[in-house]
């Protein structure tokens, strides 16, 4: 990648303005005045949270913003055509032959009904690249071979959902570059995906750049932006707050938003200060970030929640044991917040759900407090409920979807009653940061930061010793997910609760946890001091944990 | 993201335009007006209410609509054209067709809603059994449910109608009973999901027994489902009664029932349409009404609990 | 033209030559067709010559449960089945009988042993040979009760069947039976290949197989669609009154289902059919005196009028003033012509006004009167008024259930139920409920006697068997006919046992006016059949034996 | 596929056997039902027929003499060995009176099932996700369709198109033109129902991310609709398939009333009304084995369109 030779840009835009008409029939933009370029071997980033008008924009250079949409523009260029004058036809030349599209979660962008060979292989039939089905399989095998699948001939036949995550990935990745198009348009290609498949998939897009296709990357992860993008646009309510070199951008942010957005970031060097609430106009500093209030100190003689040699095995359909636990010790302490880590299937819910006394596990035992909590009836389990509470990963799914928010948290506050239950409901909701109107909302009329906030009260009302956190802010936004940790804390410091903390994410478990316990099929590897343990991993599945991970990697926010 | 999503999506048949043609408030104007207008989600239900309204009026004050008795006609007036006295003109016995129509809708709207009843009262029940976790009662309901769909509608309805005898009460029995399967399966798997739901498998961590929570939490969320099918079966309850009418083995004369109506009508199909077309018009939009009513149901629940 | 006379009697006694010559039969011919001609408005022009060769579509409102001719017990059936089947005797429209497939007939004095004189020149459609023997063996297997053949009960007063000789056939009676040329005339007694006779109960299927020897052979059923006949080339055995010799002039008839009255109308109106039977009142506009179609109305003599049967044993019928009050309540008379249109006749008697044992003098002789129907209810008790504003009597209402079944509802007779219904509610407060029932609740009805009232015509042709069959003491009420009208009983039973014509008419005519007066039947209407068809159809007529329309041997089409 | 075979073993194999279970429940089902009717079968094959020993004949033909338990046995025995009996009414072997009305039924039925099929498809591929006029008309006529009685949209038709432009014949089963009206009779309410769950399922799968991606291929909307979309929608409209099948049998009934066509209808129709039990009963065996048929049918069907089911 040099920047000597400036070839001609694949895409030169200027004043991209997008909007939809509202209800009642009143345009209302989502993105304006956006202008970039894009060059051949040039990768352009778009960073921004839901509703930040980066896919839009996106989709724009592919005409696929949606039925009725305006999109205005100064300037429209595809490779030096006006694209505003371009009519249907034109535009399904553009689409696959010269742009191609990869999204996020391959599972439902690619056409489940079909075999991955019929996907990877369409936009070349359709641009007439290939022609019969012999020669359309061939090129969907070579295709896939391109982007690192391995036993592409026996992939081809199969369909999506019988492929891994990361294979999937690279799957679409080759359903979007088979029509040998001169840009890739990657929509936040990598998003829930484990970081180390995130890795790969990031290796194979970088290497298509390498080999001189304009790369257009949004995403919401400004490490992994950082590592791929030349220049990077930070986006918000539908305006370019920030843009330039990438460096620059990160290092030297501009917009006190783009600020707002790297200091959320949750890592070692974060932890006890707030996510939320930084530095004001002087400049990002770590010193300017607030610290959390103080805590007590885990009290390591009083064990919460106690877990011998758990086991747990699956009988999968074919007929095979799945192993999802394999003699999983762990202790949680009063007051401690305890890390679970682990890549998808590495038996962390499981884990929680034996604990919570959903599941029953195949060996081993789980003590509450010091009393028997495995292998009892549930009337016998009863009293002792209160005490350990849950904050799930999806608290929309865990409400009743008829009841009110007052009926959701009153759910543990069955002990009061009528006026007083009132009462409490409208004190957790302060606690929780959340206005007293929000009392008679349904689930459905709620954001996903203020979800979360009302299973953490929830959680809180039964007054509990400890609460088993479950991936509780993955499917949030960066700035939503600094203010539940940093509410968590909060609460956690004012009220002695141990958590066990369950997450993927290595940044927040070292921003949250006292201690760690890392997880891999079903086993535990290691554990030991949260922030330590990454520092000087000493087994081997940590330290290739620790490579996978994208890092800001500039002066600003140091991870090691 | 999710915000988005439903707007990113749909054809790609829109252009890229410079500017808009029409000045803005006018655009805007027109926009309004072509929204209302075709809007189906709009309009629709409003016609839809509009005319339950009314034919619920016909039902519980029916004369307050026609000052003529739906059973008495001057058989010498027979078939006769509308006309000033007679505005939807006269039947095979001179009885006066709109009087039979208003008169109608209680014997009609009766049928569907009776039917309907007797389907959602056992269907929900049996429905709610077959959902739990008993593989003996699933597999056994469920194979009722089979035994009784195993015949056609309205091969159930005229087999069961043989055996109780045609009566407006019999008919909406028959019919009731062959809609029992319909109930039972939507309650069955709506059942199966609910329990499997996060709020309700989560229950007892917030220490409800799963007694307490199958009352609290699983049958209010599988009862809503039920009013969108049953809006829906008033009308093909209906329906169905102008299909047994016609086989012979509807409710039985004179009652002023418009599936009975509109079948004895088909022989002065030819020579005395007014007979038959305002019947067949009262069902088909009562029948439509219904659907629509069913369906923005169905969106209204859809939209409150996502 | 139809006579008060005996007419069975007569041709009884009539002895016809066996050189009866063709001309003869033309002569006889003529005089049927001049009587039809008086209901009928045929168009034929009587100097056209006949066109032998074509094919006839004819839409009928009811598809025949059986074809065989001996289990058929639907009247509708017999305007198919009479094209296949012949029978011994043809019954004229005046009411005589001519010969058919027996070349003469004679019946000894004292009215117990009958000699037929048979055809040699008849052949089944199966090749079988038409003999005495034949003759013998459709007998015998109609009476033998093993077989339920329903056309067995027309035998029931032979005792033995001999086959004299190849083409003489002598039926011995246990006791003399006035109806007996009747029953023998019956297309119910049609003749069939003894070798088809022993298909037994299939034969209702219909099909080839069904041989019988008549002018069309059964050439095909599609079950729910039609009846395909084709012309028997050998045939030249017509009836008495047929009006040409040598075989049919048709080549093909397709009989062709339709039951709804506005599909066979429209069939006929659009020319995709020639002819229909059972036209809705309100059409026939649509066919009679139009250019290019004809409509034709058939005789009302050999099936009962329409009658409301009321069973006279069962509360509140019991009460002879509650049965007047409802015979008198309606004005049957617009009614009829209402819903009716002008194309049928009131009823005053339930046989029908043309049959020769009709009784004319009960004609005016009862009817509307709602003042006198109110009075007669008043006095029998029923004085108090629901909110209904039917009569009441110790709280109970007046009502009465016209069970219907539903096999026999057709012909807007529901409909004219209805409005019976209708008048008795308005001008006395009578509650007359009309249910339709099935075919198998009527006969549990019949058999335990809880039927109340039951609307029907009947054929058995003969006055007296009609009566006998429906109010008679083994007719419908025989559940329970220890509690019938003994007077009633007496007089038909009188009629069945005289030995001459005037005994007989005397008592047909007594049971009739016994009926009316105490009014355990009310007659409704003059059932008749009706036939639209398009102009070009020559030679359509009635069969005087059925009332139903003739079968389709003297039928042609004109180019 | 090496699944093809764990396929007939884990799929068609039970669901056959619980079919045989269904059709037996429901034979019972009617027999206890025409055995509970008012009205003995010796009254209804007595008829009017009225003389000494004629019910103790009728009654020993028919078997009717034993209990009716042995009756059952013996009922259940005779269909295990594929008789039916005789029809109590038509007096001929129920195989004879069925036999020849099944493949008018089937010729109807399958004749409108296509028509109404491809009538659903057309409108629903036209106007899913299009614009809302085209969408409110096209609901609107299905929404009639669906709402009108079909014997009414029968006689209409007729009168338009029989009797007043005289372009189909009025009734026979002699060539397709008359099949045509019949089969649009029964199509129309199939039609309009199967279009309204095939655009609400069209639209469902129009939102979904892969058409985005297919869209990013340049693919065409036709193309994009007829490959991608309406395979997803067929999987709802495969779940109704069931119901469709009985809804148009059911209608069948009715349709070859107004027309004057044979078929099962036609027969069933007499002889419920005639109380015809052996002839009832093995319509309600046939009816219950086409269930059984085509819902096999349709699971298997559901396992083409779906390969997610058959991977699991």
């Amino acid at each position: 990648m040099s920047n000597a030779r400036r070839p001609a840009p694949l895409v030169d835009i200027a004043g991209l303005t997008i909007s939809f008409p509202n209800d009642r029939g009143v345009q209302h933009a989502v993105a304006r005045n956006v202008s970039f370029t894009i060059s051949p071997g040039e990768c352009v980033a778009i960073v921004g949270e839901s509703g930040s008008g980066k896919s839009v924009t996106a989709r724009a250079l592919l005409n696929l913003v949606g039925g009725n949409a305006r999109i205005e523009a100064e300037r429209f260029l595809i490779n030096g055509a006006d694209a505003r004058a371009f009519n249907a036809s034109q535009w399904r030349r553009v689409r696959g032959g010269f742009a191609g599209l990869v999204m996020q979660d391959a599972l439902t962008s690619l056409d489940p009904l079909r075999t991955i060979g019929k996907e990877v292989a369409e936009a070349a039939q359709i641009h007439g690249l290939a022609r019969g089905a012999a020669a359309l399989h061939t090129l969907a095998t070579a295709t896939l071979a391109r982007v690192g699948v391995p036993d592409p001939e026996e992939r081809a036949r199969q369909y999506a959902q019988q492929l891994s995550g990361g294979l999937r990935q690279r799957a679409l990745i080759a359903a979007a570059i088979a029509g040998q198009p001169r840009l890739i348009i990657a929509d936040e290609p990598t998003t829930a995906l484990d970081a180390s498949v995130q890795a790969q998939v990031l290796s194979v897009l970088r290497q298509r750049r390498d080999e001189g296709a304009g790369l257009l990357l949004i995403s919401h992860d400004l490490a992994v932006v950082a590592g791929i993008a030349d220049r990077a646009m930070v986006m918000r309510d539908g305006v370019v707050l920030d843009s330039g070199p990438t460096q620059e951008v990160l290092n030297a942010p501009r917009h006190p938003w783009t600020r707002r957005l790297i200091a959320a970031s949750p890592s070692a060097s974060t932890h006890g200060y707030r996510l939320t609430r930084p530095v004001t106009a002087g400049g990002a500093n770590l010193d300017a970030r607030e610290p959390l209030p103080p805590r007590a100190a885990p009290d390591l003689a009083r064990p919460v929640l106690e877990a011998h040699n758990l086991r747990k095995h699956y009988r999968t359909t074919a007929g095979g044991v799945f192993t999802a636990l394999d003699g999983v010790s762990f202790t949680v302490n009063a007051g401690e917040v305890l890390g679970l880590v682990g890549e998808s299937g590495s038996g962390k819910s499981t884990c929680a759900k034996i604990a919570l006394g959903l599941l029953e596990p195949d060996d081993g035992e789980i003590h509450l407090l010091g009393a028997h909590w495995t292998g009892m009836k549930e009337r016998a389990r009863k009293h002792l409920r209160r005490k350990m509470q849950y904050i799930p990963q999806d608290p929309l799914s865990s409400f009743d979807p008829r009841h009110t928010v007052t009926d959701i948290i009153g759910e543990n506050l069955r002990a009061f009653s009528g006026m007083s239950r009132r009462e409490r409901v409208m004190d957790l909701l302060a606690l929780v940061g959340l206005d007293v109107h929000y009392a008679s909302r349904r689930p459905g009329q709620l954001s996903g930061g203020q979800r979360q906030r009302i299973a953490i009260a929830r959680a809180l009302a039964a007054d509990p010793a400890i609460i088993i956190c479950d991936e509780p802010v993955s499917a949030l936004d960066v700035s939503i997910q600094a203010q539940v940790i940093d509410l968590l804390a909060d609460l956690q410091a004012q009220t002695g609760v141990a958590l066990l903390f369950i997450t993927h994410d290595l940044g927040l478990v070292q921003h949250a946890a006292d201690r760690v316990i890392i997880l891999k099929d079903g086993r535990v590897v290691e554990q030991g001091d949260a922030r330590a343990i990454f520092r000087n991993p000493s087994h081997s599945y940590t330290a290739e944990l620790v490579a996978a991970l994208p890092r800001l990697g500039f002066g600003l926010i140091t991870s090691s | 993201m999710t915000e988005m999503s439903s707007r990113l999506s749909g054809p790609a048949s829109h252009t890229v335009t410079a500017r808009s043609v029409w000045p803005k408030p006018i655009n805007t104007l027109i926009n309004a007006l072509i929204n209302f207008l075709t809007r189906p989600r709009r309009l629709a239900p409003l016609l839809a209410c509009a005319w339950m309204i009314l034919i619920a009026g016909f039902a519980f004050a029916p004369h307050w609509f026609t000052a003529y008795d739906p059973l008495e006609g001057d058989v010498l007036a027979s078939l006769a054209a509308p006309d000033a006295e007679h505005f939807l003109g006269t039947d095979k016995l001179g009885r006066d067709v709109f009087a039979r129509i208003v008169y109608g809708a209680r014997f009609s709207l009766g049928v569907g809603l009776g039917a309907v009843a007797i389907s959602v009262a056992f269907g929900v029940l049996l429905g709610l059994i077959a959902g739990q976790r008993q593989r003996v009662l699933d597999e056994g309901f469920s194979r009722l449910f089979d035994v009784v769909s195993a015949y056609p509608g309205v091969l159930l309805a005229m087999l069961l109608i043989t055996f109780l005898g045609g009566s407006l009460v019999n008919v909406a029995i028959a019919v009731g009973i062959a809609g029992i399967p319909k109930f039972g399966r939507v309650v069955r798997a709506q059942t199966k999901a609910v329990q499997d739901a996060d709020y309700v498998v989560q229950a007892s961590i917030y220490g409800r027994s799963r007694f307490s929570a199958f009352l609290v939490h699983v049958v209010p969320n599988v009862l809503t489902v039920v009013p969108v099918v049953a809006t829906i079966s008033v009308g093909t309850a209906i329906l169905t009664t102008s299909g047994l009418s016609f086989l012979g083995l509807g409710p039985q004369p004179p009652t002023p029932e418009w599936g009975l109506m509109l079948a004895e009508s088909r022989d002065y199909l030819r020579t005395a349409w007014w007979t038959g077309v305002l019947p067949g018009i009262a069902i088909t939009l009562t029948v439509i009404a219904f659907a629509v009513l069913g369906g923005s149901l169905q969106r209204h629940i859809e939209g409150r609990a996502p | 033209m139809y006579a008060r006379s005996n007419s069975t009697d007569r041709s009884g006694h009539h002895k016809l030559s066996e050189q009866l010559t063709a001309r003869r039969l033309m002569l006889l011919a003529g005089i049927a067709g001049a009587g039809m001609s008086l209901l009928a408005a045929q168009p034929a022009a009587a100097n056209e010559t006949p066109r032998s060769g074509g094919t006839l579509t004819f839409g009928v409102t009811t598809e025949p449960v059986c074809f065989d001719p001996h289990r058929s017990v639907q009247q509708n059936s017999y305007i198919i089945i009479r094209n296949y089947v012949d029978s011994l005797v043809a019954k004229n429209a005046d009411g005589r009988f001519l010969p058919w497939l027996a070349k003469s007939f004679q019946k000894s004095a004292d009215g117990k042993t009958y000699d037929f004189i048979l055809r040699d020149d008849v052949v089944f459609h199966d090749g079988e040979k038409f003999d005495a023997a034949a003759v013998k063996t459709n007998f015998d297997h109609a009476r033998d009760a093993k077989n339920a053949v329903p056309a067995g009960e027309l035998l029931q007063s032979i005792e033995q069947i001999e086959a004299v000789a190849p083409h003489h056939l002598r039926l011995h009676l246990q006791q003399p039976d006035t109806a007996l040329l009747e029953s023998i005339a019956s297309v119910r007694l049609g003749l069939l290949s003894p070798k088809a006779l022993q298909a037994g109960a299939q034969l209702c299927g219909g099909g080839p197989a069904l041989a019988g020897t008549g002018p069309f052979r059964f050439a095909g059923y599609t079950r729910g669609q039609s009846v395909a006949l084709e012309r028997n080339a050998a045939y030249n055995w017509g009836p008495g009154y047929a009006k040409h010799n040598g075989p049919a002039y048709l080549e093909k008839a397709t009989i062709r289902f339709l039951p709804e009255y506005s599909v066979r109308a429209g069939a006929l109106s659009s020319g995709q059919i020639d002819v229909i039977e059972g036209v809705q009142p309100t059409d026939v506009g649509q066919f009679k005196d139009q250019p290019g179609f004809q409509f034709l109305t058939g005789p009302s003599g050999a099936q009962t009028a329409f009658t409301l049967n009321i069973n006279n044993t069962i509360e509140p019928a019991t009460d002879v003033r509650v049965r007047q009050a409802l015979r008198d309540g309606a004005d049957i008379e617009a009614l009829v012509k209402s819903v009716y249109r002008g194309t049928v006749r009131r009823a005053w008697s339930n046989i029908g006004p043309d049959n020769p044992l009709y009784n004319k003098a009960l004609e005016g002789s009862w009817g509307l009167n709602v003042a006198k129907a109110n009075q007669l209810l008043d006095e029998a008790g029923w004085t108090g008024r629901d909110a209904q504003g039917y009569r009441t009597k110790d709280g109970k209402r007046l009502g009465i259930e016209v069970g219907y079944p539903q096999p026999f509802v057709r012909d807007s007779r529901d409909v004219l139920i209805q409005g019976v219904q209708a008048q008795l509610r308005k001008n006395l407060g009578f509650d007359l409920k009309l249910r339709i029932i099935t075919g198998g609740e009527w006969g549990q009805q019949l058999r335990e006697g809880t039927w109340t009232i039951y609307p029907n015509t009947y054929l058995p042709a003969d006055p007296v068997r009609e009566l006998e069959g429906n109010i008679g003491r083994t007719g419908f009420i025989r559940a329970v006919s220890d509690k019938g009208d003994k007077e009633l009983f007496g007089h038909i039973e009188s009629a069945l046992r005289a030995t001459t014509a005037d005994d007989k008419l005397k008592h047909v005519h007594a049971a009739q006016k016994r009926a009316v007066d105490q009014a355990v039947i009310v007659p409704l209407f003059a059932a008749s059949y009706q036939l639209a068809a398009r102009d070009k159809v020559r030679g359509l007529s009635f069969e005087a034996q059925l009332d139903s329309p003739s079968n389709l041997y003297d039928v042609w089409v004109a180019p | 596929m090496t699944s093809t075979r764990a396929m007939i073993t884990k799929r068609i194999a039970p669901r056959l056997l619980t079919g045989l279970l269904v059709a037996w429940g429901a034979v019972t089902a009617a027999f206890i039902g025409m055995h509970a009717l008012p009205g003995r079968v010796e009254d209804i094959l007595a008829g009017d027929m009225s003389w000494p020993g004629l019910r103790e004949a009728i009654a020993q033909e028919w078997g009717l003499d034993q209990s009716v338990w042995s009756q059952y046995v013996g009922f259940i025995w005779r269909i295990a060995q594929g008789d039916f009996g005789t029809s109590y009414v038509m007096r001929q072997p129920v195989a004879d009176v069925i036999g020849p009305q099944i493949w008018p039924t089937v010729h109807l039925a399958l004749s409108a099932g296509i028509l109404a099929v491809v009538l659903a498809v057309l409108a629903a591929t036209l106007t899913a996700g299009r614009g809302r006029i085209a969408r409110a008309a096209a609901s609107l006529i299905e929404l009639a369709c669906v709402s009108a009685p079909v014997f009414w949209i029968g006689l209409l038709l007729l009168l338009a198109f029989s009797f007043t432009l005289r372009w189909f014949p009025v009734s026979g089963a002699d060539g397709w033109r008359a099949l045509v009206l019949p089969a649009v009779t029964l199509a129309l309410p199939t039609a309009g129902l199967l279009a309204q769950v095939l655009r609400e399922a069209m639209e469902k799968a129009l939102v979904q991310p892969f058409v985005v991606t297919t869209r990013a291929r340049g693919i065409g909307e036709t193309l994009l609709r007829l490959r991608h979309v309406l395979r997803h929608a067929a999987l709802p409209a495969v779940t109704l398939g069931g119901w469709l099948v009985g809804g148009l049998l059911g209608g069948a009934v009715i349709t070859e009333k107004v027309f004057g066509r044979p078929g099962l209808g036609t027969v069933t129709l007499n002889a419920v009304l005639s109380q015809d039990a052996p002839v009832v009963l093995a319509v309600v065996m046939l009816a219950a084995l086409i269930h059984v048929l085509a819902s096999t049918a349709l699971d298997v069907a559901y396992v083409f369109i779906d390969p997610r089911l058959k991977v699991q």
